[in-house]
């Protein structure tokens, strides 16, 4: 489980900073992952976190610095050049942090949304249903049947998504992005509103994403069991600007994290 | 100059009648989160009512109008209690549609209960005019254009100075949310609903002497509203409010100094709001609703 | 067998041959010679309201300008086909091609818009182009509107007003079964996430800008489509007719008939534009009120059935199931949870 | 603390359609008391909260507050009479400020000063929300508008106070702050019914419990004897060993 | 019509009309019992257009039943089938199906409204039915010697053209007018008349000003403020309905002192209610007359009409429309005598002679004439109720002959 040792980068984020008024979201931001690694960014509320994963996303443009992914054939991309839409492209997928799912359709049909960017039909073959659209089509179903699987959800897939419990539709999201074949997979508070024995699970997946589809993966996330369990490497950041990278054990004893963060008695053992 | 004065001020007594129309638009919006397109045909209505007491059973004007009033409130009350609250499900555009299905029922109601035949209505103010710069002006215009400001700035000093501001904001917001923080939604809701209606008699009371009352004389007044409404920003009362009286000056300029202007000036008119528009998605008066994911 | 009840062209292709039966029906006496041309009328509507349903229902955007894109085919195709006196075949390409890419230059202005302040600036867009129906008479024929005669195929084949009737329907068929491939697929999927999130959309690939330009273009072929069928039908294309009353008609369509229902588009349909002409207007103690009886059932329709009447079969699934159905450990059964679901869920509709 | 129920749920049942999401429980609150209400997803607690808060009407029993029936109560009426929620997944007005937000929860406090006090008390709590009080609450972090839900519910001098999951997207700092927060407002006599996935920490807390399992209560007791209760921690609470 | 060419035979076959064509028929035509005639109409009885359509209907119907009170014509009693088009061409196409070929009516009496005449007009003809009365003035409706299928229908009503010819000749012949203004809605009322003005202006050699409003707006201002600058003579209200009193308003309210002439639709006391007092001597607002009004016939006719109608629609100018309408149907049957009502006999009755309008003029559909009514009068208002015949029935020669 420990990242390859030839540390090849999978992303590399430089400089970045972001301000919206006169607040500096992110501020001089770097960081690097390796691949097929889990990262772990951590920081209080506010600390902008999110808004750096939106801006590796490009929801938003950052002001300043750059942003690089490098894919598993070692092709480097800047990705300020892409729009947001773009960016699975190259293989990266996120969830969000307050659920983004379409609530009125079933689980199923949320989650082939995922395949989107793997099928590429062209809207005349879709419009007189051709065979190798409905060949595309049942293949995807099957993927995503296995991927429910996976996340022992598959018992769920017919009905109606926007009803379901949260803990459900946190792992609908997660379904949803591996139906991308994703490189670096993005996490925004994965864990939120599971109970302990949910949670503990949670980690137990994660993992085997990593393992069984090959990925990379970022998360944010305030559990620290969860995040000093299973990340490899975490970077802490408090009002935007980075104040520790290292692994779980040097971030827990890091006296400026647990000043800002974990709180002085650093509550896990 | 003089004809332009004239056409300054007929612009500005229209765009009263507009800009309460749009009042009323917004309120329902701001409420009831539906566009209400049955606006003129409850304005319609409730005009109708207060034409026939004066032209069929002889009241004056001034007695017929409270009659008018309450029998506008009565509606708003009933529609929301009948109808709107029991729409929860149906989202804002099936509540469009409910308020289509509106405009059916009392385009087929009012001849059953006031006869088939167009009536007319007095002005507010019979008789007088005035001349300024040289342009004949009657006192009834002015009039017009004083009431509709006074009405409107009422309305924003209570929205303004009271919680109801919030109220009404949050009940569009978040309705049951904001029930949870005791707002009475559903009397804000009805009490808008009512306010609403009244708003649209009395731009119909006002525009009717001009023209008559028919089942559709307010039908213009309202595309002009809702105009307004847009080009101003739902965000705002204010902003709808100013657009209406923008939108009648600009649109009698370009009507009267436009070669051919009376054919083309309403469509120029669109196609420079349409442009507004582009510019300004979120109405003049709008800010951009800001995503966050 | 039970493959071809489940087949769902198959439910298209007979829907269209009880429609195909009505001519005969009318010829045997079973029902009015005017009940097919009602008919007729009502399934054009079907067509626009159907792209209405894509736009709005599957992409969440919103248009009050479908009347006026539907008017601007009929005058086109009634100028081609009359003034130019060209084939109709070219005066449908013309028809369609035209309003289509305006249709699609009000997508790109729709990438501004959310909500009702896409609705108005369509509408906006529409009654420009009423105000040149009106007035660019050499063209539309101004106020007294522009005529045209039944459609002449391939040059030679004078349609009478039966065999219009047919290629009404037989387009009706394949449209339904073009939207039906187009929408339960890869874009049905792109633009139901594109309304649902579109932060999600976005993430997972979906170009919003691409998307909604295909939905309004679609939203106009069908419409344009309409506009011709209608114009060679109804044989006037009448300026007022395109007004704010008809799209909203439309909308209502969808909303009485069920969003990203095509079967619903078409129960709607008949609701809006056949239910007084069939069953109100005959009844001599409704006929002097019909708009007042079908203004009520519109608001009890969408009271009682807020996602559509092409939900009744869910609740007549429900209904039976409810029956003889097996109950899960909360005492539900299955069909009862799918129900219960779509209805709790509030849509997620703009405006 | 003083033994007078000031919440008596009886015999609530609630049905969401066919659903029945709380089958037939009971629970008790006393004045002053901090209760918690744990269990697995789904299991009924926010179901419960929004039966209290009149947002869900039961399909069966009764809700007394301080002897008076509840359950037929409009929402807002509930609220005027004294209980306040921070719902399940914020619910705040995004198109609002925080500001106004904050206003909308003291909507049913009358005196100017009071409204006052109750804005000095909440910035007191959360400091970032006064920094930030013109800034429109859909741009606010998670656990930013986590702070402002529970803010704007504490706004209003509620006598019960509802949280679900208060906990939910914030840091540990806060986190622990939460739960303090509760504590003073708990000691100052607000009565507080608490919705938490971290049973552990909720228990530390907590005067009372109730555990849910699929809509019934199946267990309850003293929050300390919970939390040394074996069979509970594995089944629900996951190993929590301290 | 571009449409002409467009045979329906199909629907033909079976809804009679080849009875009229093969010679020595005996057969009656479809709607023919030994003791009945079935005629009917669609019409706009609901919506924006119900206060011109519902007792325009009520006229026809009450005129009916005065006949078949009085024993029917030649014994048989006319039966009137009704349907609302909603002045929506589809409708209206679907409504003219259902009268003749489901309900089979022997003719249609009363046609209502622009867009379903429009719709319709090629229909009739294919069909052969007989279509006595127009309740529009469209252009189509015009043709100066009709032949074959275009004798069918049967025009009553002026065309607005010529109302627009007239207008401009009272302008110029009656009033000395120079330079004229026309205010025209943009229907095909308004539209129709402004083309029949600006023809008979050129033809005479007078100026004149034009500016548009649209139909049922609630603000003219522009267009009027437009025409005062112009400081015209005289003003033509080319506007029918709602329209016509906003405009005057607006005329008043802008001190136009120029008198004005507007359409014989608009000579109803509804229409003089809802303006005199407004006017209060300004100008003088004049109409165009097809009825005579003060004529002892047309007092006759109208007393009758009241009789018979609705108290709701007594004096009603639309339903004298709907009367006059019924009239000119009965007159063509009763000319017909013991003769087998064939559509091909009724009208050649109908074109035997001219036919006496109950309410003063008469009209000529001989040698296929198909104009509607050439001569009008002309009044003004005097009263809020009051529309007082200053000048009797005239053709346009007439009025000019008088320059
Ligand atoms: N669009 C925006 N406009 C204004 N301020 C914003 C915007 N987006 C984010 N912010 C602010 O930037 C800061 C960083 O926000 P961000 O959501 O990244 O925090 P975070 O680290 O994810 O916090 P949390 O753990 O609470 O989710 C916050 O203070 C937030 O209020
Ligand atoms: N609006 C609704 N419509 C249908 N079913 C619902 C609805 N809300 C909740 N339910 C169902 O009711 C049951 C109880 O839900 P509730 O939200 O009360 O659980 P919870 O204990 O708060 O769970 P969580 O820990 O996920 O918040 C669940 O089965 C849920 O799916
Ligand atoms: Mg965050
Ligand atoms: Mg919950």
């Amino acid at each position: 489980m420990t990242p390859s040792k030839t540390k090849e980068l999978a992303l590399k984020i430089e400089d970045v900073s972001i301000a919206f008024g006169g607040l500096k979201a992110v501020d001089n931001l770097s960081f690097a992952i390796e691949r097929h690694e889990i990262f772990g960014l951590i920081g209080p509320n506010g600390a902008g976190k999110t808004t750096i994963f939106n801006c590796i996303t490009q929801f938003y443009k950052a002001d300043s610095g750059s942003i690089h992914f490098i894919n598993a054939k070692g092709k480097e991309t800047d990705l300020m050049d892409l729009s947001v839409h773009e960016i699975i492209d190259e293989g990266i997928v996120r969830t969000f942090q307050n659920v983004e799912l379409i609530r009125e359709l079933s689980i199923m049909d949320n989650v082939l949304i995922g395949a989107h960017h793997v099928m590429k039909q062209p809207l005349l073959g879709q419009l007189f249903n051709r065979k190798a659209i409905r060949k595309d089509e049942a293949e995807s179903r099957e993927k995503a049947e296995k991927i429910l699987a996976f996340l022992d959800i598959e018992h769920l897939k017919d009905l109606i998504a926007g009803s379901q419990p949260y803990g459900v539709q946190k792992k609908v999201e997660i379904a949803r992005t591996l139906m991308s074949d994703p490189e670096l997979i993005i996490l925004d508070e994965p864990a939120a509103g599971l109970n302990d024995t949910e949670t503990k699970e949670l980690a137990m997946r994660i993992k085997q994403i990593r393992e069984t589809y090959q990925t990379t993966i970022l998360l944010v996330e305030h559990d620290m069991r969860l995040v000093m369990d299973i990340c490899d490497h975490i970077c802490a950041i408090s009002f935007g600007k980075r104040i520790a990278v290292g692994t779980p054990k040097e971030i827990q004893s890091n006296p400026e994290v647990q000043k800002a963060y974990l709180g002085e008695e650093g509550e896990l053992e | 100059m003089a004809n332009f004065i004239g056409v300054f001020l007929r612009s500005l007594e229209y765009g009263s009648f507009y800009a309460l129309s749009a009042l009323s638009i917004i309120l329902v919006y701001k409420t009831s989160y539906t566009t209400n397109f049955a606006q003129a045909t409850l304005g319609m209505f409730n005009t109708f009512l207060v034409a026939t007491l004066v032209m069929r059973q002889g009241w004056s004007l001034y007695a017929a109008i409270p009659i008018g009033i309450v029998s506008a409130v009565i509606l708003g009350v009933l529609i929301d209690i009948v109808i709107i609250r029991r729409a929860t499900k149906a989202g804002p555009v099936g509540k469009q549609i409910i308020t289509l299905g509106l405009i059916s029922v009392f385009l087929g109601l009012t001849p059953i209960i006031f006869g088939v035949d167009n009536l007319s209505l007095p002005r507010f103010v019979s008789s007088g005019t005035l001349t300024i710069m040289g342009t004949p002006f009657s006192y009834n215009a002015l009039f017009n254009i004083l009431f509709g400001i006074f009405i409107m700035l009422t309305m924003f000093a209570t929205i303004q100075k009271t919680k109801i501001g919030l109220a009404i904001r949050t009940t569009a917001s978040n309705e049951t949310t904001a029930r949870i923080m005791g707002v009475p939604t559903k009397t804000v809701t009805m009490a808008a609903w009512a306010v609403a209606i009244v708003l649209s008699m009395i731009s119909g009371l006002m525009t009717a002497p001009y023209s008559s009352v028919s089942l559709t004389f307010m039908n213009d007044v309202q595309i002009t509203a809702f105009l307004a409404t847009v080009v101003g920003g739902f965000a705002t009362f204010h902003g709808p409010v100013i657009a209406a009286y923008g939108i009648s000056v600009l649109l009698n300029i370009f009507q009267v100094y436009m070669p051919s202007g009376t054919i083309w000036g309403k469509p120029l008119l669109y196609a420079v709001l349409l442009l507004i528009m582009y510019f300004k998605p979120y109405g003049i008066f709008g800010k951009q609703r800001l995503k966050k994911v | 067998m039970k493959k071809i009840i489940k087949n769902p062209y198959s439910h298209f292709i007979l829907l269209g041959l009880v429609l195909l039966t009505l001519p005969y029906l009318a010829e045997a006496g079973a029902i009015r010679n005017s009940t097919v041309t009602v008919i007729g009328t009502t399934i054009i509507y079907t067509i626009a309201a159907l792209g209405l349903n894509v736009l709005l229902g599957f992409s969440g955007l919103i248009s009050l300008g479908t009347a006026g894109f539907m008017g601007l085919a009929a005058y086109i195709s009634a100028y081609v086909t009359e003034t130019m006196a060209l084939p109709f075949e070219v005066a449908v390409m013309a028809a369609i091609g035209i309003p289509t890419l305006l249709g699609i230059l009000v997508g790109i202005l729709s990438l501004k818009f959310e909500g009702i302040y896409l609705g108005i600036a369509t509408l906006v867009v529409a009654e420009i182009l009423r105000e040149i129906f009106i007035n660019v008479t050499p063209f539309t024929g101004g106020a007294t509107g522009a005529l045209a005669g039944r459609p002449v195929l391939a040059g030679t084949f004078q349609l009478n007003r039966i065999q219009t009737y047919y290629l009404i329907v037989v387009v009706m068929v394949l449209i339904f079964i073009l939207i039906h491939n187009l929408t339960k697929g890869h874009l049905g999927r792109a633009l139901n996430a594109m309304r649902g999130s579109e932060a999600a959309a976005q993430a997972m690939g979906v170009n919003i800008f691409k998307y909604r330009l295909i939905a309004f273009g679609i939203a106009t072929v069908l419409a344009a489509v309409s506009g011709v069928l209608y114009v060679h039908y109804v044989g006037l294309s009448y300026p007022t007719t395109w007004n704010l009353m008809l799209s909203l008609d439309f909308l209502a369509i969808i909303v009485v008939g069920g969003f990203r229902s095509i079967f619903g588009t078409f129960i709607g349909s008949f609701i809006i534009f056949a239910m007084s002409e069939l069953f109100l207007k005959p009844i001599p103690a409704l006929a002097n009120i019909t708009p007042l009886v079908k203004g009520i059932l519109i608001i009890i329709f969408i009271l009682y059935y807020p996602n559509g009447l092409a939900n009744i079969k869910h609740q007549v699934s429900h209904w039976l199931v409810r029956r003889k159905g097996k109950r899960d450990a909360f005492g539900q059964t299955k069909a009862e949870k799918k129900n219960l679901t779509r209805a709790e869920v509030r849509e997620n509709d703009t405006v | 603390m003083s033994r007078e129920p000031i919440l008596e749920i009886k015999n609530l049942e609630v049905h969401y359609g066919p659903i029945r999401a709380l089958k037939a429980i009971d629970i008790t609150v006393y004045e002053g008391q901090v209760v918690a209400l744990l269990g697995a997803n789904g299991a009924g607690k926010t179901t419960t909260l929004r039966t209290l808060s009149g947002v869900v009407k039961p399909t069966n029993g009764t809700i007394l507050f301080k002897g008076e029936r509840l359950d037929k109560l409009a929402p807002e009426k509930i609220t005027s009479s004294g209980i306040s929620q921070s719902p399940e997944g914020r619910q705040i007005f995004g198109d609002l400020t925080v500001e106004e937000n904050l206003k909308i929860g003291a909507y049913i406090i009358k005196s100017k000063k009071t409204l006052q006090e109750n804005f000095k008390k909440v910035y007191g709590y959360f400091p970032v929300l006064r920094e930030r009080k013109n800034q429109v609450a859909s741009t606010l972090s998670g656990g930013e508008q986590q702070m402002l839900a529970i803010g704007r519910a504490l706004m209003n001098n509620p006598k019960v106070l509802l949280l679900d999951e208060p906990s939910l997207g914030l840091a540990p700092l806060l986190v622990k702050e939460i739960l303090e927060i509760v504590n003073t407002i708990a000691k100052d006599g607000v009565t507080v019914v608490i919705v938490e996935q971290n049973a552990a920490q909720t228990l530390k807390i907590a005067d009372y419990a109730y555990v849910l399992e699929v809509g019934s209560i199946s267990k309850e007791g003293e929050a300390s004897e919970l939390m040394n209760d074996s069979s509970l921690a594995e089944a629900y609470l996951g190993t929590v060993t301290n | 019509g571009n449409g002409n060419d467009d045979t329906d035979t199909s629907a033909g076959e079976d809804t009679g009309s080849s009875d009229t064509e093969t010679e020595e028929s005996v057969e009656p035509a479809q709607g023919i019992t030994d003791n009945s005639i079935k005629v009917g109409n669609s019409a706009a009885t609901s919506g924006a257009l119900a206060p011109v359509g519902s007792p325009f209907n009520a006229g026809i119907r009450a005129y009916f039943e005065m006949v078949n009170d009085d024993g029917g014509v030649h014994g048989r009693e006319i039966e009137f089938v009704h349907t609302d088009d909603e002045f929506d061409p589809a409708i209206g196409r679907a409504a003219l199906q259902t009268l003749v070929e489901d309900e089979e009516v022997f003719a249609l009496v009363g046609h209502f409204g622009t867009p379903v005449i429009a719709a319709t007009i090629d229909d009739i003809k294919d069909y052969g039915i007989p279509a006595v009365y127009f309740a529009a003035g469209i252009g189509q409706l015009y043709n100066a010697q009709a032949e074959g299928s275009d004798r069918v229908a049967m025009p009553v009503q002026p065309i607005y053209t010529t109302e627009g010819e007239m207008m401009l000749s009272r302008a110029v012949g009656d009033f000395g007018a120079e330079k004229v203004g026309v205010i025209y809605t943009n229907d095909d009322a308004g539209l129709d008349m402004l083309k029949g003005a600006e023809q008979k202006a050129e033809d005479l050699g007078v100026e004149l000003v034009s500016e548009q409003v649209p139909a049922g707006a609630t603000d003219v201002s522009a267009a009027v403020t437009s025409i005062v600058n112009e400081d015209v003579d005289f003003v033509i209200g080319a506007a029918i309905q709602n329209t016509i009193p906003t405009i005057v308003k607006a005329l008043v309210a802008q001190g136009s002192t120029a008198d004005l002439i507007t359409s014989y639709v608009n000579v109803d006391a509804s229409i003089s209610q809802q303006i005199w007092n407004d006017i209060d001597g300004q100008f003088d607002v004049y109409g165009n007359g097809w009825v005579d009004l003060e004529s002892e016939e047309s007092l006759e006719s109208l007393a009758m009409m009241n009789e018979w109608i609705d108290d709701e629609y007594d004096n009603n100018v639309y339903a004298m429309t709907g009367w006059i309408a019924g009239h000119f149907f009965t007159e063509g049957m009763d000319r017909l005598g013991d003769e087998t009502p064939t559509w091909e006999a009724y009208l050649d009755a109908m074109e035997s002679e001219p036919i006496n309008n109950p309410f003063g003029g008469e009209i000529d559909f001989g040698d296929g004439q198909r104009v509607g009514t050439q001569e009008m009068n002309l009044s003004r208002i005097e009263g809020s109720t009051e529309w007082v015949v200053v000048e009797e029935l005239k053709s346009i020669e007439e009025i000019l002959g008088n320059n």
